[in-house]
């Protein structure tokens, strides 16, 4: 066991698998001599060569495309975008080809890569490094959706995402790269030093692609989140001093939605927090399922906190970032429903 | 009142009712183009992407530097090869007009193209195809039976009828899967090089495009990447003059030749008779082995055109001259061949007709068979269940439950 | 007043449009001299000639990039896209430029696109030539989304959307252009000759961009649906005999939200159905915000009725397709429902 | 085991601790380029992608014929808005460094580019710049404490807060908005100018992105556009050698310029000197009058060097000798200029010194009073209200109650 923040976790996970399996090779911009712009990648060319650990052009449709050749040929190539609001101009081969390459092929073909990307704001990068498109992902049938929210996770779900023969869109939330975030830009940074989540083995582990985590149980109310919102629940449930029981989803597509089910159906309310804008956000599939499996449990109508329906400025990121506040205001009105 | 318009809108030719007129095209005597080393720079042999490397005259006789020397028997096999992707496309074509498929592209006046090609790169080589590339998998070992069960999504159909009919692929064969997206296969094909490279093999990969979609991204992802890490791969245009109903000058062919796509990346381009069996071969031959002994990517542009509609969608005689593939300069591919075997005495219009016969009865003995394993309207079926497979490796519960759900409404 | 089928009806707006403004212009792949794959520019060439209506490469990021810097130098471009499942290549363009550039620039730059393209499935098109991706462009900030289920809405809507300066994604059912169809792919095809919606003036009028349309009024069920699932909603009701109030949402985003509630508040039962895969798809949203408002009053969980969560298959494409036997079970479960 | 790689990894010329070689530059003698008629044929002037027009030589003086003979005058107002530009930025930087802003990227080195160009193109021409092009907004009247307001966000912040730092716009300037996305705004300029065409204007648009950026597909739109409709545009690459810590051979510049990039689309490209204010002028001067006259888009290459970092969150000592720049062939354009001047008998360094002085007062007093409209911890403080503005032109129903909403909780 070792203690590692985010970038140091997922640095690790790379590492291991690239010791372990020749196959693996690492695609993305200034990720080679310079080892990416989050450091995620650092050292890892001077180790493992520049013929694994490729700078490539800023061409995030290319890179893509190649990755899909390249597992085509064997490989298990591990694509860096540099920040998810640039992933667009790959979309085209993620959803066209990436997602659908098995199932046109009834598997003959298949391309087993992993989409690596910092997503989130919390960093005052403006709406071009602050996004999280993770519904546009999730609603694409043939990917898997991931975003961890801590060091021990991020790893184990990222060797599983590599090693796994489905492609994998993995977002990682960068405001939590150095720390487990809670919501409060006015706070002292806290580390993941002292988080239990920052334990992490410096050998291979797996954390599996499609189970959602507690993260806290509770008996008043269940807040379904993911990515750099987990944090912030849970210091929210904490100011109210709630019962919350606190549902990391971790892996959005294909849902866990058993753990989900069972946790509402005990408490009999939920809240469902994500960063991303609220409409046609992931949170409305959570809802609906949850409203679905659930109804007659429901003691009040699921509540959803999320970003505001805009793009996310730079001066007020604050203002849209869904924190603590929104948090609590909709966990009281929530608890004071029939 | 506005002013006049200065945008310069390319136009074709000619439209229905004019006289077709090829004086665009740039043509090279058979003959006139030189063949440089495969380790020649890219910029001293800039020339080769505005000439136009071809090996039959008009005499129907083999000239000139390019002349791969293939001997006879090949050449039959190689005629061969393109009648029946003639023959196969002309029953599917039918086929499809009685409703039996859903819908067919044929290659018509592009046969060369595939077999060519095929004959002249090497088994472990991967091919990134188009969807005018049928006769890559025939030449590659794909059964007659095979294709026409995918065109019928029946109970033998290689994709499940889960694609659209023409959209075959082959891992034994090594040619990739069809996409109904255009072009996307070019970058695929690179990383695929790439790849191979990595790995220290000496495969190549090959991909096609049609002229209208170098338009698209991913030509440029794929020549990028291509120039950049010196993948060994051959990016293929295939400049058939049409996309759908839009000439290749709105593809931006009407200033350069799409062969000089790759020139400003350092990329060589061959600008070639795409109706001529013999150049494609050669020139196919020269891009592999400079690919293969590390020397990069080459562009090829084959000239041709499109012989048919485009898809049994579609209506030419809509947009374009109806004669304009009679008045096509370089001619009809397998006409080409099979005059250059007469006038080398291998080959006579007697034996031509008997084979195209013996390739009918093949192609009729394979759609009979084809359909004892189901059409669209008949018996057996397959079983729609298979839908929510191959989804993911494994198929997580949603989708089973999904399936469950879908058997249970659909029995009922 | 005319008979048109929906692709007279589209025709018949741009028509009406490029005739009162001279800034409108079109550009798509085969939309100028042949009139677009599925007609629906025929004869504008060769009335506004080719500098006006123009043939594009096929570069779908290219039209839309285009089509953005004409906008911001005063034309109002109307960008075809000849399948939707092709306009991802457009994707970035749309997202990080045409809906973010009011935003960016405060309203001092703009440009009112908007790209039409065809949807859906049940044209044996497989699964490049059926997809209804609306749910990816409704979740994005600064555009709006529209989708039309009949001639008067789309030339009503259509006329909105060019005339509008926001851009606007305009789906068009492409199984529904020649007639109101129910979902039965045995029966032999409706037009719209005999449909109360096949009546289409021929001059100008619009349609707000921002209305949902109640289809059919109703008191035991709200049926919330658009597109092709409209008309097949309808078949549905009628064949279980419920009294259902049957929406068009027509305007998925920004959504009339009001029209929904009221509904489903008097109705006390809610279906959601619409023909993309289930999973992240745009029900979801629509789901979540009906629950919240209506929590009191629904008498059983709200369904959806969708695609399946796989891509749209060839052969298959009658058991992917929301038909009438879904939503009849559907239905009846629910009103089964305490 | 596994066979050696055989896949080509282009390589930087030096990095951190070795010596800077810039061998791989091709540079020609000021004043050795010919300068062609505009109505040249794109084929007739092929070589003018890989020379290097150059005006100023090693001695300050202007060479050749594409000397633009500028009036002194005129080039000390030149000098004039390069060294505020320099001078703007680093005052900038300093106060990102002090924490008062939150991301700046100066364009060091790279001044002339912005300058030259915004002097020889007419102001209803349209500019669709990156973000290394600060000067243009300058030149063209956007006033300094205008910018400064929009990277601090602050009450007078003509983006409201929503955009980081440098992210400028302005309507009035006919410079367009900045993006975060690389390369997006290639084809708005290439939109743009058809519009210019389509309307019987003579406006011609112009862009510029990055060698970096030109891998982007947003490059080949742009070109492919401008190619088949001829617009009247200027496609600006700014080669500064650099992409982040990736050299320019990862984007493709190994082997062939990036002027070259076009000529296979027939787009002439001009490889020209960035560093060099005249030759720079002179080129777009020669681009413009092409395009207005209907000629068509041309493609120029800047070659420069970024002399700083690529913004306050980078660290180039990590991936490039720390003494790169000054070992730049091609110097530093407000020396060069200055110089020149000073050859001329028409400037001196003290008048160059007391110039600086004065930018520098100007710079202050501009930052002075920008503060006045509030910092991002100073008040006073624009309304966050105005956050749900402008997503479209009229604010919907769902954004009403979303601000409501805000407010409440805000205040709370
Ligand atoms: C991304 C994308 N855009 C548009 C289409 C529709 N489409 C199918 S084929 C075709 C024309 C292709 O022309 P070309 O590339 O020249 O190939 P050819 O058909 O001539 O072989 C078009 C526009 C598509 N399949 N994919
Ligand atoms: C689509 C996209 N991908 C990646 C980035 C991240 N990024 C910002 S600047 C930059 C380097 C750009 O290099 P270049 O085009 O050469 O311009 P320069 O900074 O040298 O002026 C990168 C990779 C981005 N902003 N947008
Ligand atoms: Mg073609
Ligand atoms: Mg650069």
């Amino acid at each position: 066991m070792a203690k590692m923040n985010m970038i140091e976790a997922i640095r690790s996970a790379l590492d291991v698998l690239m010791d372990k399996d020749p196959n693996v090779v690492i695609l993305g911009q200034d990720v080679g001599y310079f080892g990416g712009v989050f450091r995620c990648t650092d050292g890892l060319q001077r180790k493992y060569g520049e013929h694994r650990v490729i700078d490539a052009p800023i061409s995030e449709g290319g890179i893509i495309g190649a990755a899909i050749g390249m597992g085509v040929n064997g490989l298990r190539p591990v694509a860096e975008i540099q920040f998810a609001d640039y992933i667009y101009p790959g979309f085209d081969q993620i959803v066209s080809e990436l997602a659908r390459l098995r199932y046109r092929t009834c598997g003959e073909f298949f391309s087993p890569v992993t989409i690596r990307t910092p997503c989130g704001g919390g960093i005052r990068g403006g709406q071009t490094h602050s996004q999280s498109p993770e519904a546009i992902f999730a609603h694409i049938s043939g990917i898997r959706t991931v975003m961890p929210s801590n060091p021990y996770d991020a790893k184990g779900l990222l060797i599983s995402a590599i090693e796994s023969d489905d492609p994998v869109v993995f977002f990682e939330p960068k405001r939590l790269y150095n720390g487990p975030f809670d919501g409060d830009p006015d706070k002292p940074a806290i580390s993941w030093v002292s988080h239990p989540k920052g334990e992490v083995p410096e050998g291979y582990y797996t954390v599996p692609l499609d189970t959602a985590e507690i993260i806290k149980t509770g008996e008043e109310l269940t807040i379904v989140t993911y990515g750099t919102l987990v944090h912030v629940a849970q210091a929210a449930a904490d100011a109210v001093g709630v019962d919350a029981e606190i549902i990391d989803v971790r892996s959005l597509a294909p849902l866990d939605v058993k753990t989900l089910v069972d946790s509402v159906n005990k408490t009999g309310r939920c809240l469902v927090a994500h960063e991303a804008t609220r409409f046609g956000g992931y949170g409305g599939e959570l809802v609906a399922r949850i409203q679905k499996e659930c109804f007659y449990s429901l003691q009040a109508p699921i509540g959803r906190v999320a970003g505001w329906d805009t793009p996310y400025p730079h001066a007020f990121e604050w203002q849209y970032f869904p924190g603590k506040k929104r948090l609590i205001n909709a966990i009281n009105k929530m608890m004071a429903a029939a | 009142m506005r002013k006049k318009s200065r945008l310069h809108i390319p136009s074709s030719s000619a439209r229905p009712g004019e006289k077709p007129d090829f004086e665009y095209l740039n043509l090279s005597p058979a003959g006139s183009v030189d063949k440089p080393p495969i380790d020649s720079r890219t910029r001293d042999i800039e020339h080769l992407s505005t000439g136009l490397v071809r090996v039959l005259d008009d005499d129907h006789q083999a000239q000139g530097p390019w002349n791969p020397d293939i001997d006879p028997a090949e050449l039959q096999t190689a005629l061969r090869w393109m009648l029946l992707n003639r023959v196969f496309d002309q029953r599917m074509w039918k086929i499809q007009r009685q409703g039996r498929i859903s819908f067919y592209i044929e290659a018509t006046g592009e046969e060369a193209i595939s077999i060519a090609q095929a004959m002249a790169l090497r088994p472990g080589d991967m091919c990134f195809p188009s969807y005018r590339n049928q006769g890559l998998y025939m030449y590659r070992g794909v059964k007659l039976v095979d294709m026409m069960c995918q065109c019928l999504s029946n109970t033998r159909d290689m994709c499940k009828g889960r694609q659209l009919p023409i959209m075959y692929h082959s891992r034994k064969a090594n040619v990739f899967s069809i996409s109904g997206n255009l072009g996307t296969q070019y970058p695929h094909a690179v990383g695929w090089a790439m790849a191979s490279a990595i790995k220290g093999e000496d495969h190549i990969a090959a991909s096609w495009v049609g002229d209208g979609s170098t338009a698209e991204a991913d030509f440029h992802h794929a020549l990028t990447f291509a120039a950049i890490y010196q993948a060994p791969v051959i990016l293929n245009v295939v400049n058939n003059q049409w996309a759908i109903s839009t000439f290749q000058g709105f593809a931006g062919g009407e200033r350069r030749p799409f062969a000089a796509r790759g020139l400003g990346l350092g990329i060589p381009g061959l600008r070639v008779d795409g109706n001529d069996l013999l150049a494609i071969y050669s020139t196919t031959l020269w891009a592999a082995a400079r690919a293969r002994r590390g020397g990069g990517p080459t562009l090829i542009e084959l000239v041709t055109y499109r012989g048919g509609a485009h898809s049994t969608s579609d209506d030419p005689t809509k947009y374009r001259p109806k004669d304009e593939w009679a008045s096509f300069p370089l001619g009809d591919p397998i006409e080409r061949l099979k005059q250059h075997l007469i006038a080398l005495g291998h080959w006579s219009e007697d034996q031509h007709e008997k084979l195209e016969e013996e390739l009918k009865v093949e192609v009729l003995a394979a759609w009979k068979e084809a359909q004892q394993y189901g059409t669209m309207t008949e018996e057996p079926f397959l079983d729609p269940a298979t839908m929510f497979d191959d989804v993911f490796a494994e198929t997580p519960s949603n989708l089973e439950s999904q399936r469950r759900y879908m058997l249970e409404i659909e029995g009922s």
